[in-house]
């Protein structure tokens, strides 16, 4: 029972990243939308250990670390966007916000 | 290097630096604008004299004034400029009409004035560039670079459509030459396949190109056809060019038909036939089918125009008919003709388009039905319209008809390739051209006198600055009517430089002829239909 | 071989298409049968690639950390109410956390759990709660549209299950195995610490000369036993010898190791990160200080609009 | 190059001023006057000075020719070379200079041209008095007098094509001087393309001529074509030698006149190249039908002769010099000119004669029942050019360039009395509106009198001679031709003098027209005579008449044997034709007498030629009786024939409907091919095509996607998600 491969890991970082981009795309809440984005990190962050398992070295774990870091700073500003995309139009409807304009 | 080879990237740099120099004139100040850009332009065309006095006429065929620098060394693009003959009579067509064309717009251009001259110096810059380019990356930078600033003299300039007009034109230009790119790119790309660096030197990429299979060659051609053949414009591709004319304003007109319309027989001349003759060889009586449909067709178009301007255009589309028939008759007399027919275009064509244009200014319509007779208002004006009606309509003593008679010389004599039916065909253009031309003259110039409203202005014949544009170019269509020998005569040690491959390619199959049942078949299939019974 | 994670995945779009929130009745039972079957199939197809390369079978906590991360992200992107989606979200996080665990990578298991589902799960649920309609809304049917319905649903499955399939075709065309061998571990933690018990043999024996940022050094293993060889002179070589056992009971635990590859390969992106952290920080506080005046704003906006164009 | 005595090679080097003096007419007239106002008075001065001093000039190079035989026997022709014009293709290229061929035959077209043109351009310079175009048009009767001299005077097929086509729109020009004339302005059209027409076949015979004997000089290809006429007859290719000429490298500007000597080069290899293909011999039996098409335009023979009686909407000097006297002529002299490529063609001349004659059969029925005198004068000259192509037909080169050179002098004549009358009355034209004019004006009455004898064969008048020999020669050669010949020539004589009877015999009774000089009075300052009715002529205009008059009655006789001398020794010489032409041969052949040759064929010819002035004596005296009859002492009896003869009259009237037929089964399909075509433009290519397939593909394909990039993030997410993933299938298939 000890015995993992590499791709079992890899698969459910797959899995998770993907399911991650399918909500990124269909959900039209920002704030769902920005959940989306942490989970595709979470496949990502999955990968990520696997590999510094795989090679042995410790590179891969650090990397979660920055993953964590820009999560969280993304977390700040892009909520902190949110509220005020909210407290402009009172809604959080992505497509309110589809016009280019400068 | 010597200072020679300085004259032609002068020639390229100077309008174009000179036209963005004008950025910087104060807003308001049109009249510095259209007087600099007058001197600009003239200072040009003497610059292109001096280069003619620079040019070796004795060795007309070989390429000179060489200008060559590196520019991008990593895949061998080279800035590298050079003229042989034919890309000089081009250059000088190019400096000659863009004066007159400047002095021609000195009214017609009453707003944005900077604007306006300096998108005409750099797309004078352009086309000099185009003619003289010997690398095919830098001939395909001024070839698109064209399209800038006529898109803007279209856009801006135009009259009530421009703006669909100047799309149009711009989409429908630039979506061909993509193809063409491609197909140049290919035959570089093949070059390299053979073993050498990467180059886009054109005299190399001939040598290489004539290592491609025949099917190779027909997808090159093919691929030339697209972006020239729309330049050209060649049917069935043309319906961009009535609606770019009928939109542009005056100027942009002369310079579309005047030089524009060259780049496209231009290229099909330095590329296909050098670089494909076996395809050339083979599909000519396809293209000449096509370029006879389109002088028969656009002729009797023509003939049922109520717009003087759009009338002009379409005699464009017929008349450059002729010029893509002679070149494929791949003889010296039908390849000559047909420059000689891209020079002669330029320089009536160009006048009948500022003959409109000055129609236009005063009566600010272009409609047949509402004028007529203009010859007792406007008789200078008459005299000049009917001259280069009658250069266009190729009578002889004037310049359009050395053009158009060697074109269907060379066609005729061309046995080998085209013939005697290919001809004929053409042929029936000449006496299209005289109803559409004459049935224009008889509206505008001839009849009782009818004019548009004026709305009080009182309508005066020509200035003496209107009758300074279209002097020069009258004078021409003389003296290449009556004196082409010296064009001629350096024409022709260049093309045949430029037909060798084809000929060559002719010469082989003449000799298989024997052995080979489609040609022998081929060649009395076109013989024995002109034969009359009797003769059987 | 790939054949199978093609099914799988034309399988599990089918089921999230079916799953995702939508105003039109769906049968939802189907989406979550074929969903199962999907993820079941998968992980028995992947299990039994692994055992036909005889890697052995993976760990039952992996199966039980994926069943529930999988299970856990489909109903994130598929409630309705954002609320749920973020409680969800936690319970993938856990579930990751859980699976660093049998990767053996404890910390970040742990600061995964901290961080993420300590702090920014709750900076979203704030948020959420700020900006989000009362739970009775989504009770009654009048959750906002862009709760309700998912958008270009259909589209989104494929492009994401393609993405998978691709990904998880490229991700087997090789198994390799990630079993955790103690004695690889022990290799790498003797090699780490020989270098400080090699010096002082050099220095012993004199050969000052020896580049010691590249000596002329290397290991075998003998009988459980990592020796060291290095290179003196013209042929004279010294051998060390360390046990391996004893090499991880000397070593440091995986925190530390983190935090000293942290400190030691990666010092500039650390740095980095401090900023980027700070710098978020900063424009979270500049953009929640903005003045905004509710809905008024946002007709006021369009009409100046038409005019600045 | 030899120096002969008989010829002054500096005289026949005067010939290069020939068509510059009218040049320099045009440009003084066009640009000088046309910016000094008040020098437009000199216009005609300016003109007349050109077109005389050309006259003079030819005549001194006749005078340098010295006598035709003597000069055909040395040296053929002499070729003065001015520069090189058309060259292309290196030394077996295309080559066509400016410059002169001068032998006999160019010589008397020279002089009609020239001598006519001095006459008419005085006559005009009375006539168009105070016309407000006066210098506009004297300067495009220089350009015409130009174009034509060059088309007489080439020496190889282009530059008479230059020629031919400056004399087309010269003549478009001169028809569409009254320019505000909606009805001028459509018959300079009419003219100028239906000549296009013709210049449609001449061009391309032109090529073919180059393609079968690799150039067009004539001093290349008349020989060749003799020799491979030669050869075709004998069926022999012996390789013997035939006139060919060294041909200098021209010196690009004037040079001097050079004597082309016959010499014996190696011949015999372009000859077997002509038989050695296919294509050089079919080619060799259409070229003389393409150049025909050319001739049969310019000399409005049928079925391109519609735009001949239209033309007559131009000034009436302009009607008698161009439409009359000397351009209509131009196809006669062509095939004249090139009569040995025409022979090489089994059938073409023989389509020439039946072409000729079934036109000047046509041609005179449709005069018999015109009631406008121009139009008459219009039809008859159709019907006369018809003899000289049955004259040129039946290889009776001399009856033709005869008739063309009395024709010239007594239709001249016709016109410009007709001009006169016209004049008179203000521009009336209409014979049913005037009557008895002989009191009113007996000088123009008895100088048209005169036209008229000349033109219906009067015995012993110039167009008598002309017109016998035609006949007779066409007697003998085909007498179904010859009789019909005599046919016309009967009708002829009935409408000349219908014409003549009726406007000035019988009562004295006209109407003024309210039209001169083209417009409606509007601007009355020239018409002065519409005050005092019909008058005499002043001496200005009278005195051309008095001459060309004197022509029409003497030429007959005093040249008839100048003129034989002249062309048969020309290239167009049927005595050459018919012999063998190597050096050694043609000397022999210039000590035979010219009238030698005659007796070849003298019984057939000599019956023929009895038998022909017979009946035309006869003939003409009874017609003009006839017409007297009619139009004279009883009128009423000839509207009740016309009038029995309703249908027919009509049909006549109408001209055999010919326009109108052309108009249904040409102009009309061509027009809506053009509507079509247009409609095609727009609609399929523009529209369908360009506009809808090719404009709307791309932009569904954009529309397809907008879901995706409506600017919202997810869309683009997707986009790049799409984009990930083609890389990695990329990667995994291309890769891994």
């Amino acid at each position: 029972m000890e015995y993992l491969t590499l791709n079992h890991y890899l698969l459910t970082g797959a899995i998770l990243f993907a399911l991650g981009v399918i909500g990124f795309a269909t959900r039209r809440n920002l704030i769902v939308m920005f959940l989306c984005t942490e989970m595709m990190f979470q496949g990502v962050a999955v990968t990520l250990v696997a590999f510094s398992k795989y090679h042995g070295n410790l590179d891969g774990q650090s990397f979660v670390i920055f993953v964590l870091t820009i999560a969280a700073a993304e977390a700040a500003l892009a909520l902190g966007l949110v509220v005020y995309l909210f407290r402009r139009k009172q809604t959080l409807d992505a497509e309110a916000w589809s016009a280019m304009k400068g | 290097m010597d200072n020679a080879s300085l004259i032609l990237p002068l020639l390229v740099l100077i309008p174009l630096l000179c036209g963005f120099a004008m950025v910087l004139l104060p807003k308001g100040r049109g009249d510095i604008a259209k007087v600099m850009a007058l001197g600009i332009s003239t200072g040009v065309f003497v610059l292109s004299l001096f280069a003619c006095y620079a040019f070796d006429w004795s060795r007309a065929g070989d390429m000179q004034l060489v200008f060559n620098s590196p520019w991008v060394d990593a895949v061998g693009v080279r800035a590298h400029l050079a003229v042989d003959s034919i890309s000089l009579h081009l250059v000088m067509l190019t400096t000659f009409l863009m004066p007159i064309t400047i002095l021609g717009s000195f009214k017609a251009v009453k707003e944005r004035h900077t604007e306006f001259y300096l998108w005409l110096l750099v797309l004078q810059a352009a086309m000099i560039g185009v003619f003289c380019a010997r690398d095919l990356i830098l001939f395909y930078i001024c070839f698109e670079l064209t399209l800038v600033p006529l898109y803007f003299l279209i856009g801006i300039f135009g009259s009530a459509n421009r703006s669909w007009a100047s799309i149009k034109f711009f989409i429908f230009t630039l979506t061909g030459s993509v193809f063409t790119f491609a197909g140049v790119l290919y035959v570089a790309w093949f070059n390299t396949t053979l073993g050498n660096m990467w180059t886009f030197d054109i005299a190399t990429l001939y040598e290489a190109a004539l290592q491609l299979s025949g099917t190779q060659q027909a997808w090159v051609l093919v691929a030339l056809l697209c972006g020239f053949a729309v330049k050209v414009p060649l049917f069935p591709v043309h319906t961009w060019l009535p609606l770019a004319h009928t939109e542009a304003p005056t100027s942009g007109s002369v310079i579309l038909a005047g030089v524009l319309l060259k780049l496209g027989t231009y290229g099909l001349l330095r590329f296909a036939l050098p670089m494909a003759p076996i395809a050339v060889v083979e599909y000519a009586p396809v293209i000449a089918v096509f370029s006879i449909i389109g002088i028969i067709y656009a002729a009797l178009v023509c003939w049922v125009q109520e717009d003087v301007k759009k009338l002009v255009a379409y005699s464009s589309i017929s008349h450059l008919g002729f010029c893509v028939l002679g070149m494929f008759a791949l003889n010296v007399a039908g390849v000559g003709g047909s420059v000689m027919y891209m020079i002669n275009h330029g320089l009536s064509t160009g006048a009948l388009f500022l003959c409109v244009g000055m129609i236009y200014e005063r009566y600010h319509t272009r409609d047949m039905n509402a004028m007529s007779g203009l010859a007792k208002r406007l008789p200078i004006w008459a005299t000049f319209f009917v001259f280069f009606c009658m250069a266009s309509v190729g009578l002889p003593g004037l310049n359009g008809f050395v053009g158009e008679f060697l074109t269907i010389l060379g066609t005729f004599t061309a046995t080998d390739v085209l013939g005697i039916g290919y001809a004929a065909a053409a042929a029936l253009g000449l006496i299209l051209a005289a109803i559409y031309i004459l049935y224009m003259v008889g509206r505008v110039v001839f009849g009782p006198v009818k004019e548009p409203d004026t709305h009080g202005e009182k309508v005066k014949d020509l200035s003496t600055r209107e009758i300074g544009t279209l002097l020069p170019l009258a004078v021409m269509c003389i003296v290449l009517g009556v004196y082409p020998t010296p064009w001629l005569r350096s024409l022709e040690p260049a093309i045949e430089d430029v037909i060798r491959p084809a000929r060559a390619v002719l010469a082989a199959q003449d000799v298989k002829a024997p052995q080979v049942d489609g040609h022998v078949s081929n060649f009395e299939f076109r013989t024995s239909s002109l034969l009359p019974e009797a003769a059987q | 071989m790939a054949y199978g994670f093609y099914i799988a995945s034309v399988c599990g779009a089918l089921a999230v298409w079916l799953v995702l929130p939508s105003d039109r009745r769906k049968p939802i039972m189907l989406g979550v049968i074929a969903g199962a079957a999907t993820l079941g199939g998968l992980l028995l197809h992947t299990a039994s690639l692994a055992y036909d390369a005889e890697q052995g079978t993976p760990s039952l906590y992996y199966y039980i950390f994926t069943v529930l991360a999988v299970l856990s992200a489909v109903r994130v992107i598929s409630h309705p109410r954002p609320v749920y989606s973020a409680l969800y979200f936690v319970m993938v996080v856990l579930s990751v956390a859980g699976m660093f665990l049998t990767l053996e990578a404890e910390f970040m298991a742990f600061a995964m759990i901290i961080i993420y589902a300590g702090a920014i799960l709750v900076t979203y649920l704030f948020v959420i709660m700020l900006a989000s309609l009362p739970p009775s809304a989504y009770e009654s049917h009048e959750a906002p549209a862009y709760d309700r319905v998912a958008r270009e649903p259909f589209l989104a499955c494929f492009v994401g299950f393609a993405l998978l399939a691709v990904l998880s075709s490229i991700i087997f065309s090789s198994v390799d195995p990630i079993t955790p061998r103690p004695e690889r571990d022990a290799v790498t933690v003797a090699i780490e610490q020989m270098p400080d018990r090699i010096t002082p043999v050099l220095l012993a024996q004199n050969a000052i000369n020896i580049d010691t940022n590249h000596p002329d050094l290397t290991y075998r293993m003998e009988e459980g036993a990592l020796i060291a060889s290095i290179g003196i002179g013209a042929d004279e070589r010294i051998e060390l010898t360390s046990d391996l056992r004893e090499a991880i009971a000397n070593s440091i635990g995986n925190i530390d190791r983190v935090g000293l590859n942290l400190f030691e390969s990666h010092t500039l992106g650390i740095e980095l990160a401090g900023v980027i952290l700070l710098v978020s920080m900063v424009g979270a506080i500049v953009i929640a200080k903005r003045k905004v005046t509710g809905g008024n704003e946002a007709s006021r906006h369009e009409g100046t609009e038409a005019e600045v164009i | 190059m030899h120096t002969l005595a008989a010829t002054n090679l500096d005289l026949i080097n005067l010939a290069k001023w020939i068509p510059l003096l009218p040049l320099i007419a045009l440009v003084i007239n066009g640009i000088v006057l046309g910016a000094f106002k008040p020098a437009r008075k000199f216009a005609a001065l300016v003109t007349i000075l050109a077109v005389g001093g050309s006259f003079a000039l030819s005549v001194a190079v006749w005078l340098g020719m010295g006598s035709a035989s003597e000069f055909t026997s040395e040296q053929a022709f002499v070729i003065v070379r001015a520069f090189e014009w058309i060259h292309i293709g290196g030394f077996d290229g295309f080559r066509a200079d400016v410059s002169f061929f001068i032998d006999p035959l160019t010589v008397i077209m020279l002089l009609t041209v020239t001598g006519v043109g001095t006459l008419i351009a005085i006559y005009a310079s009375g006539y168009m008095a105070g016309d407000p175009g006066y210098h506009r048009f004297f300067a495009y009767i220089g350009l015409f007098i130009f174009a034509m001299t060059i088309l007489v005077m080439a020496d190889n097929l282009l530059l008479l094509f230059l020629g031919w086509e400056g004399v087309g729109v010269s003549s478009y020009l001169l028809i569409g001087y009254y320019y505000r004339k909606p009805s001028a302005v459509a018959a300079a059209k009419k003219a100028f393309i239906v000549n296009r027409v013709g210049d449609f076949g001449f061009a391309l015979g032109l090529m073919g001529v180059f393609l079968v004997f690799g150039a067009v000089q004539y001093d290349r290809v008349l020989p060749e074509a003799e020799s491979v006429y030669w050869m075709q007859e004998h069926g022999l290719d012996d390789g013997r030698g035939i006139f060919s000429n060294t041909i200098d490298d021209a010196d690009p500007i004037f040079a001097d006149a050079e004597l082309v000597i016959p010499n014996i080069v190696e011949v015999g290899k372009r000859e077997a190249e002509i038989f050695g293909s296919d294509l050089k011999k079919t080619l060799l039996i259409i070229i003389p039908f393409l150049l025909m098409l050319g001739a049969f335009g310019k000399s409005a023979q049928l079925p391109l002769h519609v735009w001949l009686p239209d033309a007559m909407e131009g000034p009436t000097p302009v009607s008698a010099l161009i439409h009359a006297a000397t351009m209509v002529t131009a196809g006669v002299y062509m095939i004249a000119r090139l009569l040995p490529i025409f022979q090489l063609s089994e059938y073409a001349l023989y389509t020439v004669a039946i072409v000729g004659g079934v036109t000047a059969l046509f041609a005179a029925t449709i005069a018999l029942c015109q009631y406008d005198i121009k139009r008459v004068w219009a039809y008859s000259t159709v019907s006369q050019l018809g003899y000289m192509f049955l004259g040129v037909g039946v290889l009776s080169t001399v009856g033709g360039v005869f008739h063309l050179f009395t024709h010239a002098f007594f239709k001249a004549l016709l016109f410009l009395t007709a001009g006169s009358v016209m004049h008179a009355l203000a521009g009336q034209l209409d014979m049913r509106k005037m009557s008895g004019l002989f009191r009113k004006m007996p000088v123009t009455a008895i100088l048209m009198l005169i036209g008229c004898l000349a033109l219906a064969g009067f015995p012993y008048t110039a167009g008598y001679y002309s017109k016998d020999l035609i006949l007779a020669e066409a007697l003998v050669a085909h007498p179904w031709l010859g009789w019909m010949g005599i046919a016309v020539a009967l009708i002829t004589a009935f409408y000349t003098f219908r014409l003549w009877f009726r406007v000035f015999t019988g009562p004295t009774e006209y109407e003024m027209s309210n039209e001169h000089h083209g417009y409606p009075s509007d601007h009355a300052h020239d018409d002065d005579h519409a005050h005092h009715g019909p008058h005499e002529m002043p001496i200005l205009m009278n005195a051309p008449l008095v001459i060309l008059a004197i022509g029409a009655i003497t030429l007959g006789f005093l040249t008839h044997d100048w003129v034989k001398d002249m062309v048969e020794h020309s290239t167009a010489g049927a005595a050459r034709l018919s012999e063998p032409h190597s050096p050694a041969h043609h000397a022999a052949h210039v000590e035979v007498d010219p009238h030698h040759t005659d007796t070849a064929h003298h019984d057939p010819y000599h019956a023929a030629h009895k038998l022909v002035s017979t009946i035309t004596k006869i003939g003409s005296i009874s017609m003009i009786l006839l017409a007297g009859y009619f139009f004279w002492f009883n009128r009423k009896a000839a509207e009740r024939i016309a009038s029995a003869f309703g249908l027919i009259k009509r049909f006549l009237e109408n001209k055999w409907y010919v326009d109108e037929l052309y108009h249904v089964i040409i102009v009309l399909p061509l027009r809506v091919f053009g509507w079509l075509f247009y409609l095609f433009d727009r609609l399929i290519i523009d529209g369908l095509v360009v506009d809808g397939l090719l404009r709307y593909t791309p932009r569904l394909a954009g529309e397809a996607q907008t879901p995706l990039a409506r600017g919202v993030l997810q869309g683009f997410a997707v986009v790049m998600a799409i984009g990930v993933i083609a890389v990695l299938a990329f990667v995994m298939y291309s890769v891994l």
